[in-house]
């Protein structure tokens, strides 16, 4: 591979300044701050790595996501001091952190500059995968078991979450006019560009991850702006967050049952199958990280 | 020094930096900060790895993808837990 | 039939899991009978599968998810070790279902199915897959089904269910670094197809390091174990039962599964992280032993315990080491061990539980009497404590002569010499609980017996049912020893 | 032990332990006040038992080995087997299980926690059974752990505080004896393959012995240190005096039957079954043994002298007595084998009786004591007679059974060219003496104490003086220890047995 150019070089000081940055900050809204700007770094150098998919995840997810769920847990309780280490503790972490860097920075020296055996093995195979970009094509089809799971986790981690939910959820009340109107344009905006992305996904980078968190996105925003179906733990909500797990457990247990072994694609229907089951993942997504948003803000209140 | 050597020390590095600050950090939002910090070197480390050849790895990518969405998951897992153990002394019991 | 339900294990408990998370949760039978049909399905299927092992050419079924092959797609195998920890996952999934069925506190309340379902779902992903990353996501859908169930538990539980998901999550990111690393020189994700495109050097040195630490942290191997203690005995008996039992042995079997694929191209360097590990064992069944002894709370003796039986484990590594004859009674001996405990450690937090729910409290002191009212549960607690003491007549007595062969054999005394003293300790502090319930009837000073609370007799039984599994089992030892052997992996190069 | 024995694959070693298996674990599920049930099950156990020993005993004689093998781990089979020396001591404990039965029936009338009591109690023989009829090391191991697990519950049956340190000690002891001979058991099947036992020796281990005599000796001393804690060898005895705070039929248990029995046979078994006398010899292992004994045999019945507690007193005895076993069976010499083996049968009947009588004066009379018995044969005079003929057994006067085995040990001891032994047996002898004959002086000579309370209180009006059930087992017990001194020339008498199998051990 090339030699590093300046502008890496550049960026991969950025990251690791915004990083150190975000850990030493000792107040928790500064170390939530900085790590936004961490994944806005992050996905600048995602795009100079050729992943625009990572970009566009980390936009939605990683820093848009998980930052609004660390800013909501600022907003409950900002202002707790943090405690430090102790020296010696302190001293023995660094210094081991030194050594397991050294010892990293070593290893990975010995990564040979070859391309792996798949990209090759994806290209060969991606005609009648379903999906002519080659992510999607391995998120929903070649490695499709890892994708059902990863949306198992997130249905998991809702149900987790959500049986630490105590009390009856309630959207915030009174909510100030500037955020109602906000919502009121952002909302519509954030679904559409979620259906945009899933539909893209098939040939160009999106998909259903991407779609799922802009729907998750939208969802918080209704809920912060008060409306009271963003905010439902029903059986409704329930059942559309785990609606693509089940569909992708259908269309597996289905292809299974026709003889075709489980979550065998006909390249006739692939594509078809795939749009179907992204759909309803991204919903599902999108509903589930909301729950987990919703159970994380009602956490924090105090019954009355 | 290639970009690619460049690049993997970079994720060792912010993976290291995440996980010290982890281990050191007292405070659990912080904790839960430095654990998506290390969780990102990780994925640095990965996403370079794609970048080996002519064409991008679309495996590797995916890899990412999935990751990042189960530190999404694990964080909002975590970030409940986070408040419910500064919740009041009050509300914790059934 | 067992290469077309292979699949169904994973997937059939986890739709069940999303079903169950869909019913509301004041309809807390619905769930119940949800669990318990899956419960009984996914038995079913275990056994379908562990003889469709038995039976064929190899001992293993396998199948290609979604019809690809490595190194593009993903494939579930399921081997004699696959089958060993299948009939142990079938036998305490059904044992804390029916526990939890029966009245749902045990377990935590309503919210404790859907949990449950996805991580048995995950437990079972865990035995099976072949792919490294697949392994990962099944570790993290393990690591959130146990940490939400943990923070089911009465009281301050959320603090222990946190620093256990910190531990796990950190574990589970060395791993992926490891994977990347293999993934880096093999250029594929199949545990099999990486073995044979791997050489000795500092990337195979360092993933298998970094698979030692992270899944050491993830199962408690000393000194990565303080989180154990505090979040086992936190969550609720039921919950910790699956923890012990299972939860612990899904990063063991990462470790095992990935340490014999790589670790013979690895050259000198995997003799010193084995006896790393080795050593680390060591400690842990002194550590754990010594601690347990002093503790005074029935779940906490137990949580130690645990510490002490991973210690165990963590010798498998150095006893496979020099191969041939020390391998093969290593890996059978380990697979026995892993079977032995899991039963025991359910029955023994089972057994915790029924105590605890009886005398509303799980410190020594409070529970004399015990021997006299709850004799039932009481055997149960005295069956397994001889059972992970590795005594005749249990599945523990098999697999402790297993591991012992492989170091006489091998010539590693200091391992032999661990095993024999963690066998002391487990009947020292086994016998401390003994002691403990049966109070002594001249104790002047002491207060009178307190009476118990009633108990579901069904809940009473279990643990003394799966007690009686470890002994009965030790029959079958030879059967499933004999499945493991033939697959035994090679030693180190 | 016959090499000349014919094989026969047969399932009446399993039914052997079966008969005290299956009433045992029915009898853990059965109420307090069933009362009969229970004692069926018992008495059915007891006497089916004692029943196939004597069908096996002519068939065993007449060189028929019946021998059951069941696959257990790769290339380790668990292995029953009835041979003459299994049956010698499988006899041994059938027999004594079923007086020790009765007794203890009568003597946990009306206690709490029966059905628990005679469920571990029926187990234990089972283990004990197990341990004679094993076939190989494996087995041996297998139910000689098992036994130390099922006798534990026993010995802190009553619940005290003193009961139950008593049991935490026993179980130290023998658990750490356990791990040790669990360690030599695993070191030679590694090395060796599963050892079968084998009259003269396995060829396997006299291989090993020739090739690395190293090992072999390391083996043969950590395995003789493991079963010389339950044969209560110096310094590894002490339990053996602390466990006797259990019930009385327990203490006949430990004492006579089934755990140091079990250790002395296992000795016996290793050194004449797997090493070989001469192999055990040449390793300098037998001289070690014989030393071990002896000092024990002298200590023991130093310590004896000075007990006033009567079941302390005859523990030490116990301790003593034991390693005639031991020593005779470290001789060189066939007289001093058959010697041992006849003393492994003999000291039980003659220990079980002792025990029952101690039992029978706390029972009855509440004594515990050496010094509170004085003048009590007055009182219970069939009680003082079975104490005293098998107290002059002990000692070794004829025609008892005490005779029959400390002669030929003495001989051996000459024979096999150590003069010291007779040295030993004579001290001991005189010590015996010395510890029982105050005893039996105290009951018929000393007049009863001033103010006993067995004395002012009225006598209650009984047929005899002790209730049947107490009283029969000791009658017949002290009648075997007359019988086996007179009748020791007859065909299937212990000593006649005993010569049998110890030829075989010099091939």
């Amino acid at each position: 591979m090339s030699p590093a150019s300046v502008l890496d070089v550049v960026l991969a000081a950025a990251v690791l300044a915004v990083a150190l940055v975000a850990v030493l900050l000792p107040s928790r809204r500064g170390a939530v701050s900085a790590f936004l700007v961490l994944g806005v770094v992050l996905a600048v150098l995602w795009a100079r790595l050729d992943a625009p998919d990572i970009a566009l995840a980390e936009a939605a997810l990683g820093s848009g996501v998980a930052g609004a769920l660390l800013m909501d847990t600022l907003t409950a309780d900002p202002a707790r001091p943090g405690r430090r280490a102790g020296r010696t503790a302190v001293v023995v972490g660094l210094l081991a952190g030194a050594v397991a860097l050294a010892a990293l920075t070593v290893v990975v020296r010995a990564v040979p500059d070859e391309p792996s055996l798949l990209p090759a093995a994806v290209a060969e195979e991606i005609h009648g995968a379903g999906a002519d970009h080659a992510v999607t094509a391995v998120l929903l089809n070649f490695r499709s078991l890892d994708t059902l799971l990863e949306a198992a986790v997130l249905v998991f981690a809702a149900a987790g979450a959500g049986a630490l939910v105590r009390t009856p959820v309630r959207a915030p009340d009174p909510v100030p006019a500037p955020v109602t109107a906000l919502a009121r344009v952002l909302l519509p905006a954030l679904v559409l560009l979620g259906t945009w992305l899933l539909l893209a996904g098939t040939s160009r980078p999106g998909g259903a991850f991407q779609a799922g968190a802009m729907f998750a996105g939208a969802l918080v925003v209704a809920f912060v702006a008060g409306a009271r179906f963003a905010a439902s733990q029903g059986t409704a909500a329930r059942a559309w967050t785990v609606a693509g797990v089940l569909a992708f457990v259908a269309l597996a247990a289905g292809t299974a049952m026709l003889g075709q072994g489980w979550l065998v694609l006909d390249p006739r229907w692939a594509g078809a199958a795939v749009l179907t089951v992204e759909t309803v993942l991204a919903v599902s997504i999108g509903v589930g990280l909301a729950q987990v948003f919703v159970a994380n803000s009602e956490a924090r209140r105090v019954p009355s | 020094m290639t970009r690619l050597e460049l690049l993997l020390a970079l994720g060792c590095a912010v993976l290291v930096v995440g996980l010290v600050a982890h281990l050191l950090a007292r405070d659990l939002v912080r904790r839960v900060v430095a654990l998506n910090v290390a969780s990102a070197g990780v994925m640095i480390v990965l996403l370079v790895l794609a970048t080996r050849g002519t064409e991008p790895d679309p495996v590797a990518q995916a890899l990412v993808l999935t990751g990042i969405v189960i530190m999404a998951a694990i964080t909002g897992l975590a970030l409940a837990l986070v408040r419910r153990v500064e919740a009041p002394e009050d509300e914790e019991a059934p | 039939m067992s290469a077309l339900l292979l699949p169904a294990l994973v997937l059939g408990p986890l739709a069940a899991g999303a079903v169950a998370a869909v019913v509301p949760r004041e309809r807390g039978r619905v769930r119940a009978a949800v669990g318990l049909t899956t419960a009984a399905l996914t038995a079913l299927a275990c056994a379908v599968v562990v003889g469709g092992v038995a039976t064929a050419p190899g001992h293993e079924v396998r199948v290609a998810l979604a019809g690809w092959e490595p190194p593009l797609g993903i494939v579930l195998r399921a081997d004699a070790a696959s089958a060993a920890l299948l009939v142990l996952t079938t036998l305490v999934g059904v044992a804390v279902s029916v526990t939890v069925a029966v009245r749902d506190d045990a377990g935590g309340g309503p919210a404790f199915w859907p949990l449950w379902l996805g991580l048995w779902a995950a437990l079972h992903g865990v035995y099976v897959t072949q792919d490294l990353f697949n392994a990962y996501v099944l570790l993290e859908l393990v690591t959130v089904g146990a940490v939400s169930l943990v923070a089911l538990g009465k009281g301050r539980s959320a603090g222990p269910a946190l620093r256990y998901l910190f531990v796990a999550v950190v574990g589970s990111l060395l791993f992926l670094l490891a994977i990347a690393l293999v993934y880096a020189e093999a250029g594929t994700l199949d545990m099999s197809a990486a073995a044979g495109r791997v050489a000795p050097g500092p990337l195979l040195t360092a993933a298998l390091a970094l698979t030692l630490v992270g899944m050491g942290a993830k199962m408690a191997l000393f000194p990565l174990h303080s989180w154990l203690p505090v979040a086992h005995p936190a969550a609720p008996a039921a919950v910790s039962a699956v923890l012990s039992a299972l939860v612990v042995k899904a990063a063991l079997v990462v470790l095992w599964r990935f340490w014999v694929a790589l670790a013979p191209a690895a050259g000198g360097a995997a003799h010193v992280l084995a006896v790393a590990s080795g050593v680390a064992g060591s400690a842990a069944v002194l550590w754990g032993g010594l601690m347990a002894l002093r503790q005074r709370r029935l779940k906490r003796i137990v949580a130690y315990s645990t510490v002490t039986q991973v210690g165990y484990l963590a010798l498998v590594l150095p006893l496979m080491a020099p191969g041939g004859e020390a391998a093969r009674a290593a890996w059978s001996g380990g697979l026995l061990l892993v079977v032995a405990h899991g039963l025991a450690k359910a029955a023994m937090f089972l057994a915790a539980g029924v105590l605890t729910a009886a005398y509303g409290s799980d410190h020594l002191e409070d529970l004399r009497g015990a021997m006299r009212h709850r004799p039932w549960v009481v055997a149960a607690l005295g069956v397994a404590g001889v059972s992970l003491a590795g005594l005749p007549p249990t599945l523990g007595f098999a697999a402790k002569w297993q591991l012992l062969a492989a170091g006489v054999e091998s010539g590693q005394w200091w391992w032999v010499a661990a095993l024999l003293a963690g066998g002391l300790l487990t009947v020292g502090y086994t016998a401390v609980v003994l002691r403990a319930v049966s109070a002594p009837a001249d104790a002047g000073e002491q207060a009178p017996e307190p009476p118990p609370a009633a108990v579901p007799t069904v809940q009473a039984a279990v643990p003394l049912a799966l007690a009686v599994a470890a002994v009965v089992l030790s029959v079958l030892a030879g059967g499933l020893a004999g499945l493991v052997a033939d697959t035994a992996p090679r030693g180190l190069a | 032990m016959n090499p000349d024995a014919q094989v026969h694959e047969s399932v009446l070693p399993v039914v052997m332990l079966l008969t005290s298996l299956v009433p045992g674990l029915v009898i853990f599920f059965l109420r307090e006040d069933q009362v009969r049930l229970r004692t069926t099950l018992n008495m059915a156990g007891a006497v089916a038992k004692v029943a196939l020993v004597a069908v096996l005993v002519p068939l065993v004689v007449a060189g028929q080995v019946q021998r059951a093998a069941f696959p257990w781990l790769p290339g380790v089979e668990l292995v029953l087997t009835a041979d003459t020396f299994s049956l010698f001591f499988a006899a041994l404990s059938s027999l004594l299980w079923l007086v020790t039965t009765v007794y203890a029936i009568g003597y946990l009338e009306g206690a709490p926690h029966r059905s628990r009591f005679f469920g571990f109690f029926s187990l234990c023989v089972t283990a004990t059974v197990g341990i004679a009829l094993a076939g190989n090391l494996l087995t041996f191991l297998f139910f000689y752990e098992m036994l130390t697990l099922v006798t534990y519950p026993l010995v802190a049956h009553r619940g005290t505080r003193a009961a139950l340190d008593g049991a935490r000690t026993y179980l130290a002891y023998t658990l750490g004896g356990g791990v040790l001979v669990l360690l030599g058991v695993v070191w030679l099947t590694v090395l060796v393959g599963p050892v079968e036992f084998t009259a003269g020796g396995a060829a396997a281990v006299a291989e090993l012995a020739a090739e690395r005599p190293g090992t072999a000796t390391a083996i043969g001393l950590v395995l003789l240190a493991g079963l010389g804690v339950k044969a209560a060898i110096f310094p590894l005895h002490r339990w053996l005096p602390v466990a006797m705070v259990a019930p009385a039929p327990v203490s006949a248990l430990l004492h006579a039957v089934a755990v140091v029995k079990a250790g002395v046979y296992g000795i016996v078994r290793v050194v004449h079954d797997v090493f070989g006398l001469r192999v055990f010899a040449d390793l300098g292992l037998l001289h070690v043994l014989a030393v071990a004994a002896g000092v024990t045999i002298v200590y023991g019945s130093l310590r004896a002298l000075t007990q006033d507690d009567l079941k302390k007193r005859l523990a030490y005895s116990t301790v003593s007595q034991l390693s005639y076993v031991t020593l005779g069976a470290a001789l060189l010499s066939p007289v001093a084998t058959a010697g041992a083996l006849t003393h492994i049968f003999h000291q039980g009947i003659m220990k079980i009786t002792l025990f029952f009588c101690a039992g029978l004066f706390a029972e009855v009379l509440g004594l515990s004591k050496v010094s509170q018995l004085a003048g009590v044969a007055r009182r219970m005079p069939l009680t003082a007679i079975a104490f005293t003929v098998a107290a002059f057994g002990m000692i070794g006067l004829p025609p008892l059974a005490g005779f029959v085995s400390k002669w030929p040990l003495a001989l051996g001891g000459l024979d096999a060219g150590e003069p010291w032994v007779l040295a030993v047996l004579l001290t001991s002898t005189l010590l015996n003496a010395a510890y029982f004959l105050p005893v039996i002086h105290t009951l018929w000579v000393r007049p009863p104490e001033e103010g006993a309370r067995w004395v002012t209180e009225p006598h209650r009006v009984r047929s005899i003086e002790a209730p049947a059930s107490l009283l029969v087992p000791a009658l017949i017990t002290a009648a075997l220890t007359l019988a086996c001194g007179v009748f020791a020339g007859w065909d299937y008498s212990p000593w006649q047995i005993a010569r049998i199998i110890a030829e075989g051990s010099y091939p």
